[in-house]
């Protein structure tokens, strides 16, 4: 194969920069821009705006992330396989299975550590 | 493309380690349903555990004279002497360990179901230490030890030494484990495999890329010397030690370090026969520095736990001696089961030694000064025999274990001293250090025998599980010093085959 | 071998079980607390070992070849694929080891008959001392009576493993048990109200004085594997020999009916194993030396020509020797160690520990006579102890004191025999010293607690009119030194004694009878193996002999100084004026002792025929040799020691001082009395040579080994350049806590810089990552260079 | 084993790529105060030896070294979990994750 093949893309990708340039400013060139603190401040549909618009997450998030993050490589496992399924057959199926009843384990446990549960 | 069969896995011979493995996993379940009052059951669950995969190894160990070393997982995995012994100082170190922790943990009011099932998954890993053919396995064994380690020594929920201690040993062996996978890069770069074997031949054969694979090594020997803390990757130990509770450092003392020696000794001496002029001088700079450092330095120490971490220290460095006279292969035998017999008396005496700390401290973690010793002798006479046991071992005084193992490393060391004159220096350092040695050790037997505590220092009470602890250390201390030859034939019979 | 071998091991099992039954059943047997049943225990098992030991030596009588019983294997290791290196744990009975045998397990039996005596009373005293009533004061009587004799078993197990060992090994560990014993029971009254810390402090000394020796052994034990591939006596000897033409290898795979050939062969039957090793036909004594021993012995990859190798062997076990037998320089723990239970001196510090240095060499006889240097240097160091020993006795006031350092120059006069090779001159010595210093020391000890018996009768109140009136005029006229010098006469200051001789008959004359044959009178057996040293050092070497002559002239001389101070005169105190003679368990040992020091000498009279104990030792000491017996020696010793007792008489006997304050009529001598008196200042010499150079060496590592100077140079040089806020990491300045004082200069050395390393742990995370980091450079530097290269 | 076409880049320059990532994050632990930064840094270490791995992979035509790499992913992300869990109960004690204020210990 060769380089030039990549061309099509590369002119898609410089299109797709463009558009969303021009998006971004046509507003800001066109229309007239007048501010004033109250049209500068937060929207929050009406309210008078509290507190700054960027707040520490609660610790609640960094769980959910980790628990993403654990349940996220699991696909790094189950990409290959689901390629190779004819192929594997039983052993590969065993072979996963074993995997996420380890996953399931760790599954269970947070379940009932309550790590699940929001409020 | 081949397909591996589960015949291909062959894991009837990895069985006692994925006993346990599965085991560990269904106890963390069966956990979550046992009420917070009674953990002890956990404990003792875990016990069971361990117990079954003893005695599943126990019927390998017996069948190896017929079977010999068996393959697992298509090479990944070897199953021989060498992997069947440290097995089973695994199993012994932790099943002693939860025996201590059932006693501590809930007098420090942090008894969690989850302690024991960490301490399996870190047995589970450091079996697959030792029985790792590959460096992905090494590698993947490694964390599989580490990070429940890491969590063990932060077991303590807000106590700032903890805490930090969790930290710092979470933080450093993150950094040393990246080194050890670019080493295993760097070793796949320059020969094209990561199989111990393969490496073996390529090395032997035209290397690929040598440069590549020796700085490979290198950063291995980085990653491992963490594990094992020797100089000058061992600064996490002390502060890791004293903050983590005392039953996870007496516990990560032994089984992190011999884990981490289980895979050094396999990898430098299976992988890297070829390079052993240059890991055998490293590994013997390494050996002087770290006896001198971890000798020299527990003598100021004031905290018994600090102290006892530069020993350990230390005794990393003797084990690191018996290593460095397996770089010719004619001696690689005889100093692995120098190393071995070594490893299985430090495990005994200073699971002990921790046992003894564990017995003295307070429920509020204080009380481990070592002035806190001072009248141990009148207040708890047995207590203090016993410590006064472990502190000859490890000083290597007749007639202990520790001498016993002392003598076997330096014995190999100044045999081999016929072919590097290198050896005969490090076995002269490993002496003079060991002398040395004596004026820490002796100072708590100084202060146990001949200080008076104040008498109204009450100890906590020995409940019989850490009692049973002490009695196998004290024993075992005894007997290894008496009658070596059972053991140490049992080690040299491990390496027939073995490596 | 003989049937009557078979028995050997029971010398040392017997002692350990006393120490078993004694260690479990030792407080259930004082059921009454003033019964002496632990004590009786241990002595009859001290006593079965000697019988034991005297069975052993009828059957060396008619098998002089000896024997050695094996054990148990205790280690065995695959050296080689070919070769295994096994350690048996092998009793060696032969003439030599019986010799000590019998004189450890004889003299260890009496003190311990003694020490039951003693120890009631001194258990007692301790009671007293620390105010114990009712029951308190029982258990305190069970716990610390029958830990006593626990531990005086114990000794004498070990010290047996030391002399029945077969191979350097097991002597070691003897070596290393009888110290771990000495170290308990100097320490033993470790909790005393007023000298527990002080008792402590002499322990812990000893003990690493000792770790000092041991180390020169260990090192001695491993050159000695290295270069002749066994630690068993008589493969290394032989190796050894067979080294001297042969080559390393050739020696080192001897075979074993090569191997076993025993010592104890007469002279043609040595001409023949040199037949079968064939290289001892040319080796006669004349012709050796170090040109002869130049056939090289490996270590590691160079060679080293053996008389080096042996030298440096020898000397290391004469450091181990310097260690154990106090002699110059690490002399300075024995007297300290006086502060254990005086039978533990008698036992341990005169008769039988202290003269493990001279069995060793003894015992390693081959190897010394390959090291003509060493032998000098064994010699020197012996004489020069000898007489510098001796001159501190002159002017010591403390009873135990003299004896101890009579004891070190005693030993100084040993080491100097066997330096000479004379082995049978040591070990004669060795038999008849141990004999009449045991008997000094006890007989010190029942002089010591005659003066406490008196002192408890002052107590009690009725002191006869010319004690209040001593009393009052030393209120009237002195300083308070002398004061509670006098309220509280200290019971082993020689001041405090005199005119005991009425007081304390039996005491007092078995006392003189040893005191008269330490200075070597005829006949009794001091003058005997004395005079055998001498006639080594004649023959041998002028210095050593003049050295020797002089120490022994002050021997006699500080001897009656002592006898004058204590038994004549007129009492000096009260407590002396109510001395009492002690009970018969302790004075009968004292009588028997004096027998032996009387008649000890026959074992080896220096004439035609009469030299049983040299023929003897023929048999297990290959360089033993007699010395022809030469009257002027013998007489000008004579002269020497009486001239010396004529001296003493002069200045202390005839005009005994009246009062315990009285000058020391050697003080005269002012700055030399007082130098004397301070032992030469040695403590302080060490203070001065030793512990400041390494306090100041340390604080040098403490400060330019400091991290922060690396630090500061590293991150705030290097990192912080491109980095902001780097340098601030290390800003803390660690201060830590000094070390327990347990432990002497050479630790300050390491503490020291133990103190410096401490400091590199700085706690910081990022400098622990950064040293890991540095390690990397520099492995990877290594490995790099080494490939390039 | 490898057949060099012409638009490959050669392995040698992923390797360096990588030793520089490998450095770069070597720094970035030696000379961060913050936990997270400190650990990003480790990640950094880590992912740059998987990026050797699959250059190295690609060159030998060979699976193994992406399997690896695989693992080390999964291994990351358990640390993560746990470094993570670790860094936020110290935020909760000590209301900061600056490691140079966990210097309790020493000596």
């Amino acid at each position: 194969m060769l380089i030039e093949q990549y061309l099509p893309i590369a002119i898609l990708l410089a299109i797709a920069i463009v558009l969303s340039l021009i998006v971004v400013f046509i507003s800001r060139i066109m229309g007239p821009f007048r501010p004033t603190a109250k049209k500068l401040s937060p929207y929050e549909s009406g309210m008078t705006p509290m507190g700054p618009a960027v707040r520490r997450f609660p610790v609640k998030f960094y769980l959910v992330a980790v628990l993403f993050i654990l349940f996220d490589v699991e696909v790094i496992f189950l990409l290959p396989y689901s390629i190779l399924v004819q192929d594997l057959g039983v052993y590969g199926l065993i072979t996963v299975s074993i995997f996420l009843t380890v996953l399931t384990i760790g599954f269970i446990y947070e379940w009932k550590k309550g790590a699940l549960e929001w409020e | 493309m081949d397909i591996p069969t589960l015949e291909s896995l062959n894991l009837l011979a990895v069985l006692p380690a994925i006993i346990l493995a599965a085991y560990t996993g269904l106890l963390l379940v069966v956990d979550l349903f046992i009420p917070n009052e009674n953990k002890q059951r956990t404990a003792l669950l875990a016990i069971l555990g361990l117990g079954a995969t003893g005695v599943a190894l126990g019927v390998q160990i017996n069948q190896y004279s017929a079977i010999g070393d068996q393959m697992a997982f298509g090479g990944l995995v070897i199953v021989d002497g060498y992997a069947l012994f440290l097995q089973g100082i695994f199993l012994l170190s932790a099943i002693l360990g939860i025996l201590m922790a059932m006693n501590y943990l809930p007098r420090r009011g942090i008894e969690r179901g989850e302690y024991y099932s960490l301490i399996l998954f870190t047995t589970v890993g450091s079996m697959f230490m030792a029985l790792a053919n590959d460096l992905m396995v090494v590698f993947v064994a490694l964390e599989l030890l580490s990070i429940p380690l890491y969590v063990l020594s932060a077991f303590i929920r807000d106590d700032p030494g903890s805490e930090e201690a969790g930290m710092k040993y979470f933080l450093l062996g993150a950094f040393s484990s990246a080194f050890f996978v670019y080493g295993v890069a760097l070793i796949y770069g320059g020969t094209g495999t990561t199989s111990l074997d393969g490496v073996a031949a390529v090395l032997a054969g035209e290397a690929l890329n040598l440069p590549l694979a020796l700085v490979g090594m290198g950063l291995l020997l980085v990653g491992l010397g963490f594990k094992v803390a020797a100089f000058p990757f061992h600064m996490w130990t002390p502060d890791v030690y004293q903050g983590a509770p005392t039953a996870a450092t007496g516990f990560m003392s032994v089984g992190a370090k011999v884990a981490g020696f289980a895979a050094l000794i396999r990898v430098l001496v299976t992988a890297f026969p070829g390079a052993a002029q240059a890991w055998g001088l490293l590994v013997i700079a390494i050996a002087i520095l770290t006896m001198i450092l971890g000798n020299v330095t527990a003598i100021s120490q004031s905290n018994a736990k600090r102290m006892l971490a530069y020993s350990s220290i230390a005794h990393a460095g003797y084990i690191l001696v018996a290593l460095s006279a397996a770089q010719f292969p004619e001696l690689a035998q005889e100093a692995s089961s120098a190393a071995l017999f070594y490893m299985l008396t430090y495990t005994i005496t200073n699971l002990g030694a921790f046992a003894v700390v564990m017995a003295i401290e307070k429920d509020d973690g204080s009380g481990v000064e070592i002035e806190d010793f001072a009248g141990l002798a009148k207040s708890r006479p047995a207590v203090a025999l016993m410590m006064l046991i472990f502190m000859l071992s490890l000083t290597g005084l007749p007639v202990s274990a520790g001498m016993v193992g002392k003598f076997f490393v330096f014995g190999v060391a100044i045999n081999a001293a016929s072919q590097s004159v290198w050896l005969a220096i490090v076995a002269i350092v490993g002496v003079l250090t060991s002398v040395v040695s004596a004026f820490y050790y002796m100072r708590i037997v100084y202060m146990m025998y001949m200080r008076d505590g104040d008498e109204e220092a009450e100890y906590p009470a020995i409940k019989p599980a850490l009692g049973t602890a002490l009695a196998v250390t004290g024993i075992g201390t005894l007997v290894l010093g008496f009658l070596p030859t059972l053991l140490f034939d049992a080690a040299q019979r491990a390496l027939i085959a073995g490596l | 071998m003989q049937a009557i071998f078979a028995i050997a091991p029971l010398i040392i099992i017997l002692p350990f079980a006393g120490v078993f039954i004694n260690a479990f059943f030792g407080r259930r047997l004082m059921e009454n607390p003033d019964s002496p049943a632990p004590g009786i225990v241990a002595s009859v098992m001290a006593g079965g070992a000697f019988t034991v030991a005297l069975l052993l030596f009828i059957g060396l009588l008619n098998d002089p070849a000896g024997a050695q019983v094996p054990l148990f294997t205790w280690m065995s290791i695959q050296i080689s694929p070919e070769r295994t290196f096994v350690i048996d744990w092998t009793l060696r009975v032969d003439t030599l080891s019986s010799i000590m045998m019998l004189v450890v397990t004889g003299v260890g039996t009496l003190i311990h008959i003694y020490a039951i005596g003693y120890m009631q009373f001194d258990v007692e005293e301790n009671v007293h001392k620390r105010h114990l009533h009712g029951a308190e004061a029982d258990e305190f009587k069970r716990r610390y009576f029958s830990r006593f004799f626990t531990f005086l078993n114990l000794f004498l197990g070990s010290m047996l493993i030391l002399v029945t060992g077969n191979t350097f090994l097991t002597l070691f560990v003897g070596w290393e048990l009888v110290g771990l014993c000495s170290f308990l029971l100097i320490g033993f009254w470790n909790d005393d109200p007023e000298k527990g810390v002080a008792n402590a402090k002499a322990a812990n000394k000893a003990f690493i004085v000792n770790r000092v020796g041991d180390f020169g052994m260990l090192m001695a034990i491993f050159l000695l594997f290295w270069s002749f591939g066994s630690l068993q006596f008589d493969e290394v000897f032989s190796r050894g020999e067979c080294m001297i033409e042969g080559s390393q290898a050739d020696c080192i795979t001897l075979s074993p009916e090569e191997l076993d050939w025993n010592p104890a062969a007469t002279s043609e039957e040595e001409e023949a194993r040199s037949g079968a090793i064939g290289v001892l036909a040319s080796l006669a004594p004349a012709e050796e030396g170090p040109g002869e021993l130049n056939t090289l012995i490996f270590l590691g990859a160079v060679g080293f020509p053996m008389g080096a190798v042996v030298t440096a062997i020898t000397l290391l076990m004469l450091l181990g020797a310097t260690g154990k037998s106090a002699q110059i320089p690490l002399f300075v723990w024995l007297p300290d160690a006086m502060a254990g239970p005086t039978p533990v001196s008698a036992l341990i510090h005169a008769a039988t520990m202290v003269t493990a240095g001279i069995y060793m060499i003894t015992r390693s006889n081959v190897l010394f006579h390959m090291a003509p240097f060493s032998e000098t240097v064994v010699a020197v160091v012996g004489g020069l102890t000898a007489l510098v020993a001796a001159t501190i006795a002159v002017a010591q006031f403390d009873i135990k004191k003299v004896l101890a350092y009579s004891t070190i120059s005693q030993l100084g006069f040993m080491i100097a025999a066997v330096g000479l090779g004379g082995y049978v001159a040591g070990i004669f010595h060795l038999a008849t010293h141990a004999f009449f210093k045991a008997l000094l020391f006890l007989g010190s000890g029942s002089v010591i607690q005659g003066m406490e018996r008196g002192i408890l009768a002052g107590e009690a109140g009725h002191g006869d009119e010319h004690g209040s009136a001593h009393d009052d005029e030393h209120h009237a006229e002195h300083d308070d030194h002398h004061d509670d010098h006098h309220a509280h006469p200290d019971p082993q200051d020689m001041r405090n004694m005199g005119g005991l001789l009425q007081r304390m008959p039996t005491t007092g004359w078995t006392y003189i009878i040893g005191s008269l044959a330490l200075a070597g009178i005829v006949p009794l057996a001091g003058f005997w193996s004395k005079d055998e040293i001498l006639l080594d050092a004649n023959n041998e070497s002028l210095l050593v002999y003049i050295l020797l002559s002089v120490a022994s002239f002050l021997t006699a001389f500080y001897m009656t100084r002592q006898v004058s101070l204590v038994f004549f005169g007129q009492p000096r105190t009260d407590a002396a004026d109510q001395a009492t003679e002690s009970p018969g368990v302790v004075t009968i040992p004292l009588i028997i002792l004096g027998a032996l020091s009387v008649f000890g000498g026959l074992m080896n009279l220096p004439f035609e025929g009469f030299h049983q104990l040299g023929h003897w030792l023929e048999y297990s000491v290959t360089y033993a040799h007699i010395p022809k017996f030469n009257l002027t020696v013998a007489v000008i010793s004579t002269v020497v020691a009486l001239a010396a007792i004529g001296l003493g008489w002069l200045v202390y006997g005839r005009s005994p001082s009246q009062s315990s304050e009285d000058q020391d009529p050697l003080a005269s001598t002012g700055p030399l009395f007082g130098f004397l008196e301070a032992k030469w200042y040695w403590d302080e010499l060490y203070e001065a040579v030793l512990i400041r150079p390494f306090t100041r060496l340390s604080d040098f590592f403490a400060n330019t080994l400091d991290w922060n100077v690396f630090h500061d140079w590293f991150h705030d040089t290097l990192l912080s350049g491109f980095f902001v806020g780097g340098s601030q990491i290390m800003s803390k300045p660690i201060d830590q806590g000094v070390v327990d004082g347990t432990v002497n200069g050479l630790a300050n050395l390491v503490s020291g810089s133990s103190r410096g390393l401490r400091r590199i742990q700085t706690g910081f995370v990022r400098n622990y990552a950064l040293v890991v980091a540095l390690g990397v450079v520099v492995i990877v530097i290594f490995l790099v260079a080494r490939f390039v290269l | 084993m490898l057949q060099e076409t012409t638009f490959l880049a050669p392995t040698s320059w992923y390797v360096i790529l990588s030793a520089t990532l490998f450095i770069m994050g070597m720094a970035g632990v030696l000379i961060r105060r913050n936990a997270i930064l400190i650990f990003m840094s480790v990640e950094l270490m880590l992912n740059s030896a998987n990026l050797a791995f699959v250059a190295f992979a690609r060159s030998f035509m060979d699976i193994t070294g992406q399997v690896f790499v695989f693992f080390v992913i999964t291994v990351a992300a358990a640390e993560v979990a746990v470094g993570l869990a670790l860094i936020v109960a110290i935020f909760r004690t000590k209301q900061s994750i600056d490691i140079d204020e966990l210097n309790t210990m020493e000596g």
